[in-house]
């Protein structure tokens, strides 16, 4: 990645607004401390830890955020949020780039294509907790 | 004896079933009772974090107007409404808190509940029920009910994160809470403290993604046995889910034997205080707690 | 607007000061029952069925000279709504074992029986005029009857439904429709109906018009939509393949009269369909939509004898088409609902029949035709009737009663149909009686069949209302949601045994043709086309200006 | 909402006893004593689809409408309500809404079998947008709520009236088919909660064992005076 092709015009602005929006939080509150990253119970599994994800947001990069799996493997522990040093709520802002996507395609779980005798055997608040974050 | 408002969640009417058995069974024993409310709804199990979706705040206000209006038909009661799953308590805690200071939004609300009679004023407090044991009820009334102290029983607390996020719902502090520790030796247990204390669970990513639960559940116990602990409590019945649940799987498929039986903290309330065994319905747990307490003499 | 109080009129209000006067000196206050001379007195002189205007004789076919109501005869008379030659027999859309016209409570229990008894679902094809279910099942609501408890028996339920069609049941088919009924209920209960039970577990009862012994099983006052709606639930589970707004026209024949399968017409896109089948269950139900002596009714929508006038014309006898059943509680107030049942459960419950002074004018649970025909006596040839604003006689239902005699909640309990149905137009039952007047109900006769449901046809089995001969001249109440399960379930049963030998031969609609020749032959003025599919009930102004286009179809 | 005005005639020329609806838009003069389905009638439509038993049971008549000047949604079974001058209505032909098949003998009645078959009441929102538009009255939401309580029994006594019109389908955020959803709760408490008296399976056992045949035999054979006679003087049971 080079900075000379780093766009920043007007569609940049909007998906940073939109984001700012929806999760209530002033992303250039942000000076990439990186703390909510080291305190993530999962950031071993993120493609982007959330400090990066974080940057490209203040950076209008949608696509990158988009593609990542940050925002999805987040489970909403909150851990990050009670941390910032800057009092972000850290999470908010996963869920917005979450909430973002299901605005448009409202399935990143297909609840018709589970298995039923999975969902069976799960208990119903591990339905409800997942499918409020996972479907629109 | 003090009655309270009292909010199930759909867990534990189901698989759940005697986490609230124990729970009513001992709350009356501390003459602090749990009244259910009538008609209740699914407060949505987790908070949205979206500054502009009121659809899913609906469910949690809706909740706490009928609270209200069954504080109304209680006696000897508070406005508070209680929870025993701390995935609710944060939910409603934050939406009661949103209401307090975003009246518009609660108009907005408050619109749609009319047509249903149902209006919420902003007057609850929404409470766990250790919240009720601690502050209260207090320990020590707690350790003079004790008939049959749980000697032998190392346990470790794990929280969950629920309890103690944000800082809104949190109950007690959130880096060093104390409150199921002090619960648990005051029923003539020991506790065994682990860092992994609120180490997320994977929370609902058991639909979609077991291993994320899987990996967590493998740390969080390894952790928890190495420092020597038997067993561990909860507060939250999806922790208890996927503890139990992934523990028993990794049982299954590693053949691995050492595995930490899951109570949660109304069982072991009920146990230490009489009750009887059948309450607590650890049928319903994936390995069973009864192998543990009659090793230790608990379970006669 | 009219000024109302409580959904009365002013007028009204003073004969119901009277019903609630007479209240507490009623309660326990028995009415005689009619003896057997009284019974036939009143029926002769009062009810539709016995007048002579009104009927004239059936003019050709199997049942020539036969007298039934006119409406029935003009129908029966009818030319074909197509003409024969447009249809290609040579293109088959449906090749099936099993075809069942008629997807209400017999077809739907004959098309689930018939894949219990080893038919794969994709020989059964099952036509429906509208959506499946839309039948008079559905509108059922007082109950079933079953002689299932200790203080009843098979041979009892026989007496009163006999005596009830006064003697002129086929006894073969009574017996098979009593004998099996335990049967069903144990196949309802399987299959989770909700039927009402008592504090003890055991099943709530209620007496009916003419029973002896209490045996009205019910589920709530909805006991035919319950029972309608899980049986639809099993048929889907099973998945059998059926067809909406897809009536059958006409019944096709082989070269030897046998019966083959049905031309089916799709009413939104207007194509006809061939079916050819190895046996062929006529389930279509009644005639209430032909308002007979210019009756309301109680019948739902598309209940307009298709079923009778297909089978006639290819041959089939038919029974007692002579008679037919008003019950005795239509709605009579207000306007918007003159006509829709008012379940005979209110009676069971309870409900007296009370004229303008407040007092009974019959014992309230006489056979349907003697309980309608008493309520008609008193209407036309009394001054003790009520007249509504639009000029509408009738007599007070005492529904109030029912609370006064078992408590408060048994309305709401057990007549949330009724209670909802008045509350809509600002009546409360709780507290005041309501209006009725005889509503026409339903089709006592039809085609006759025997127990295993042949038809006298080959090829052609019958269920449901459609027939004859099991009810006589009368149906007791409770006996037709029984006998749709009851037949139904031997229709399916009994096709499943006949497709294995059946080969029917060439397709035709010869024995149209034959019935255009002899309509032809009988020169009458009206020329009318039959089956009619669905009644009309557009504005003469709208009648009026309908055009016929024409229309290129290459 | 858009109003084609071509039959609108000005105020003094209403006939007395009409009212003016507006049928899909379009506008009509009734009598104002019709049911809307009578009155749809009264304009000219024949019924194919929008008209089933015409009583309140069949559930073939859902209607949606607006009223001038009001904002709200409405709805009805267009055989159980009266028109209202201003009413901007429209039927709905048809609800789509997936049953899944399902054998009744092989579940269990509880929270896990409903959310196997319908994972989305998983979703419900509480927001009782169901409940507000059902015409019988049904709290539908509560009784969804009660299926992911796994309180069945309480769920088929509360959806107990359903016509299975499919309004509470259409208007659900969370896109649950409730009418399907109840049916099942229905029949796992009618199968699996509601007892069988033991009477049942006793008279099912005599008529197999032929303990009637002798009775039927001598019934069926009497001459119909006979028959009468033992009609006349069989004993009734007191309700």
């Amino acid at each position: 990645m080079s900075y000379e092709y780093i766009k920043f015009g007007p569609e940049e602005r909007d998906f940073i607004a939109k984001i700012e929006e929806i999760s209530g939080q002033n992303i250039y509150s942000c000076y990439q401390c990186g703390k909510c990253s080291a305190g993530c119970a999962f950031s071993s599994r993120m493609d982007k830890t959330v400090n990066q994800l974080i940057h490209f947001i203040q950076m209008g990069q949608k696509d990158r955020v988009l593609e990542a799996n940050t925002h999805w493997v987040c489970s909403s522990c909150l851990t990050c949020s009670i941390r910032c040093p800057r009092e972000i709520d850290v999470a908010a802002l996963m869920e917005a780039v979450r909430e973002y996507i299901l605005r448009e395609e409202p399935e990143k779980v297909k609840i018709s294509e589970l298995s039923k005798e999975v969902i069976e055997k799960l208990p119903n608040i591990a339905l409800v907790g997942n499918f409020r974050k996972m479907t629109g | 004896m003090v009655q309270y408002s009292y909010f199930p969640g759909c867990n534990l009417k189901t698989d759940a079933r005697g986490f609230e058995k124990s729970a009513i069974a001992v709350s009356k024993k501390l003459e602090s009772e749990l009244v259910e409310i009538p008609n209740w709804n699914c407060c949505g199990t987790v908070h949205t974090m979206t500054s502009d979706n009121l659809m899913k705040r609906i469910a949690p206000v809706r909740i706490l107007a009928r609270s209200r209006n069954h504080i109304e038909e209680l006696e000897d009661t508070l406005n508070q409404a209680v929870t025993l799953c701390s995935m609710c308590n944060s939910t409603l805690k934050i939406v009661n808190k949103e209401m307090k200071e975003d009246l518009d939004a609660l108009e907005t609300i408050n619109f749609q509940l009319e047509e249903d009679n149902e209006t919420y004023e902003n007057d609850m407090e929404v409470k766990h029920f250790l919240e009720i044991l601690r502050d209260s009820v207090g320990f020590s009334k707690i350790r003079e009910k004790v008939v049959k102290p749980l000697i032998g029983l190392k346990i470790s607390a794990y929280y969950g994160c629920m309890l103690l996020h944000p800082d809104e719902a949190k109950i007690d502090d959130a880096e060093m809470p104390s409150v199921l520790e002090d619960l648990v030796e005051s029923l003539g247990a020991e506790s065994i403290f682990s860092p992994m204390f609120k180490h997320c669970c994977g929370s609902y990513h058991i639909v979609e993604d077991e291993d994320i639960v899987t990996d967590q559940v493998k740390k969080i116990t390894g952790d928890v046995l190495s420092r020597g602990a038997n067993a561990l409590v909860v507060a939250c019945p999806l922790c208890a889910y996927n503890l139990d649940q992934q523990q028993k799987m990794l049982m299954e498929k590693t053949g691995k034997k050492d595995v930490l039986p899951i109570f949660y903290f109304s069982q072991l309330m009920a146990i230490a205080m009489g009750e009887p065994w059948e309450i607590n319905h650890f049928e319903d747990h994936k390995i069973d707690p009864r192998e543990l307490l009659k090793k230790l003499k608990i379970e006669e | 607007m009219m000024k109302l109080k409580g959904g009365y009129t002013e007028e009204m209000r003073k004969s119901i000061d009277n019903v609630n006067k007479t209240r507490s000196k009623r309660i326990g206050e028995v009415f005689d029952h009619m003896t057997m001379k009284e019974r036939d007195d009143v029926l002769k002189n009062y009810h539709p069925d016995y007048k002579a205007d009104g009927k004239r004789a059936i003019a050709y076919g199997e049942n020539k000279s036969d007298i039934v109501p006119v409406e029935v005869a003009d129908i029966l008379e009818s030319y074909p709504i197509f003409n024969p030659d447009d249809i290609d027999l040579s293109q088959i859309d449906y090749d099936v074992s099993i075809l069942i016209i008629g997807g209400g409570g017999a077809g739907t229990s004959a098309a689930i029986w018939a894949n219990y008894s080893g038919v794969p679902v994709d020989e059964i094809l099952v036509s429906n005029k509208l959506r499946h279910g839309d039948a008079n099942t559905v509108m059922a609501q007082g109950g079933i009857q079953i002689a299932d408890r200790p203080e009843d028996s098979p041979l009892i339920h026989y007496l009163d439904a006999v005596g009830g069609g006064h003697f002129d049941n086929i006894p073969e088919l009574a017996k098979a429709l009593v004998n099996d009924a335990p049967d069903i209920l144990r196949w309802h209960k399987d299959l989770g109906v909700m039927y009402d039970l008592d504090e003890d577990g055991n099943f709530m009862v209620l007496s009916g018009g003419g029973t002896s012994r209490s045996r009205m099983h019910s589920a709530k006052d909805y006991t035919g939509l319950e029972i309608f709606r899980v049986i639809r639930d099993e048929f889907r589970g099973l998945d059998i393949p059926s067809l909406e707004f897809t009536p059958a026209i006409e019944l096709l024949t082989d070269e030897t009269g046998r019966v083959a399968g049905a031309v089916l017409y799709h009413l939104e896109t207007k194509q006809y369909f061939v079916v050819k089948a190895k046996t062929t269950i006529m389930s279509t139900g009644g005639f209430g939509r032909l308002h007979v002596s210019g009756f309301p009714t109680t019948n739902h929508y598309g209940a307009t004898m298709d079923g009778v006038l297909m089978s006639y014309r290819a041959g089939a006898k038919l029974r007692n088409l002579e008679s037919t059943q008003f019950h005795p509680t239509g709605a009579a107030y207000p306007e918007q609902i003159v006509g829709l049942l008012i379940t005979e459960k209110v009676r069971g419950l309870g409900a007296q029949v009370l004229g303008n002074n407040g007092e009974q004018i019959c014992y309230p649970l006489e056979p349907r035709d003697v309980e309608a025909s008493a309520v008609i006596k008193c209407c036309t040839s009394t001054e003790n009737f009520i007249e509504t604003p639009t000029g509408m006689r009738g007599v007070w239902l005492d529904s109030p009663l029912i609370e006064e005699i078992r408590g408060k909640g048994t309305i709401v309990n057990n007549l949330s149909a009724m209670d909802r149905m008045f509350q809509r137009f600002g009546i409360d039952l709780t507290v005041d009686p309501i209006l009725i007047y005889p509503s026409l109900h339903y089709q006592n006769g039809g085609v006759l069949h025997d127990e295993l449901c042949h038809s006298s046809v080959s090829g052609l089995l019958i269920a449901g209302e459609v027939s004859g001969g099991v009810h006589g001249k009368n149906r007791l109440m409770g006996n037709s949601l029984l006998e749709i399960n009851v037949f139904g379930r031997r229709a399916g049963i009994e096709a499943a045994k006949e497709i294995k030998n059946a080969k029917p031969g060439k397709l035709s609609l010869d024995h149209i043709k034959k019935s255009i020749s002899v309509i032809d032959s009988l020169g009458l003025k009206k020329k009318r086309y039959g089956p009619m599919i669905l009644p009309e009930y557009r504005s003469d102004i709208v009648r009026d200006r309908l055009v016929q286009l024409y229309e290129s179809t290459d | 909402m858009s109003k084609t005005k071509t039959t609108l005639k000005k105020k003094k020329e209403e006939k007395t006893g009409m009212v003016k609806i507006y049928i899909m838009g379009q506008a009509y003069d009734v009598p104002e004593t019709l049911t809307i389905m009578k009155a749809m009638e009264y304009a000219g439509y024949k019924f194919t689809r929008g008209s089933g038993c015409r009583a309140g049971f069949c559930g073939a008549c859902s209607t949606v409408y607006r009223k001038e000047g009001d904002f709200r949604i409405y709805t009805a079974l267009a055989c159980q309500t009266i028109v209202e001058a201003g009413m901007v209505l429209t039927q709905l032909p048809f609800v789509p809404a997936d049953k899944p098949e399902y054998d009744i003998n092989s579940l269990t009645p509880s929270a896990n079998t409903i959310l196997r078959y319908f994972p989305e009441v998983a979703r419900c929102l509480s927001c009782n947008a169901c409940s507000k538009v059902c015409p019988q009255e049904i709290k539908v939401m509560d009784y969804v709520q009660y299926c992911l309580q796994g309180q069945i029994s309480k769920a088929a006594e509360e959806s107990f009236d359903c016509v299975s019109c499919g309004l509470c389908a259409i208007r659900c955020p969370a896109e649950i088919p409730q009418y399907h959803v109840a049916q099942l709760a229905r029949r796992l408490h009618g199968k699996y909660l509601m007892k069988t008296p033991d009477y049942l399976d006793i008279r099912i056992k005599e008529i197999k064992e032929d303990k009637y045949k002798e009775g039927f035999k001598e019934m069926m054979a009497l001459s119909k005076e006979k028959l009468e006679e033992k009609y006349k003087n069989r004993d009734r049971e007191s309700n």
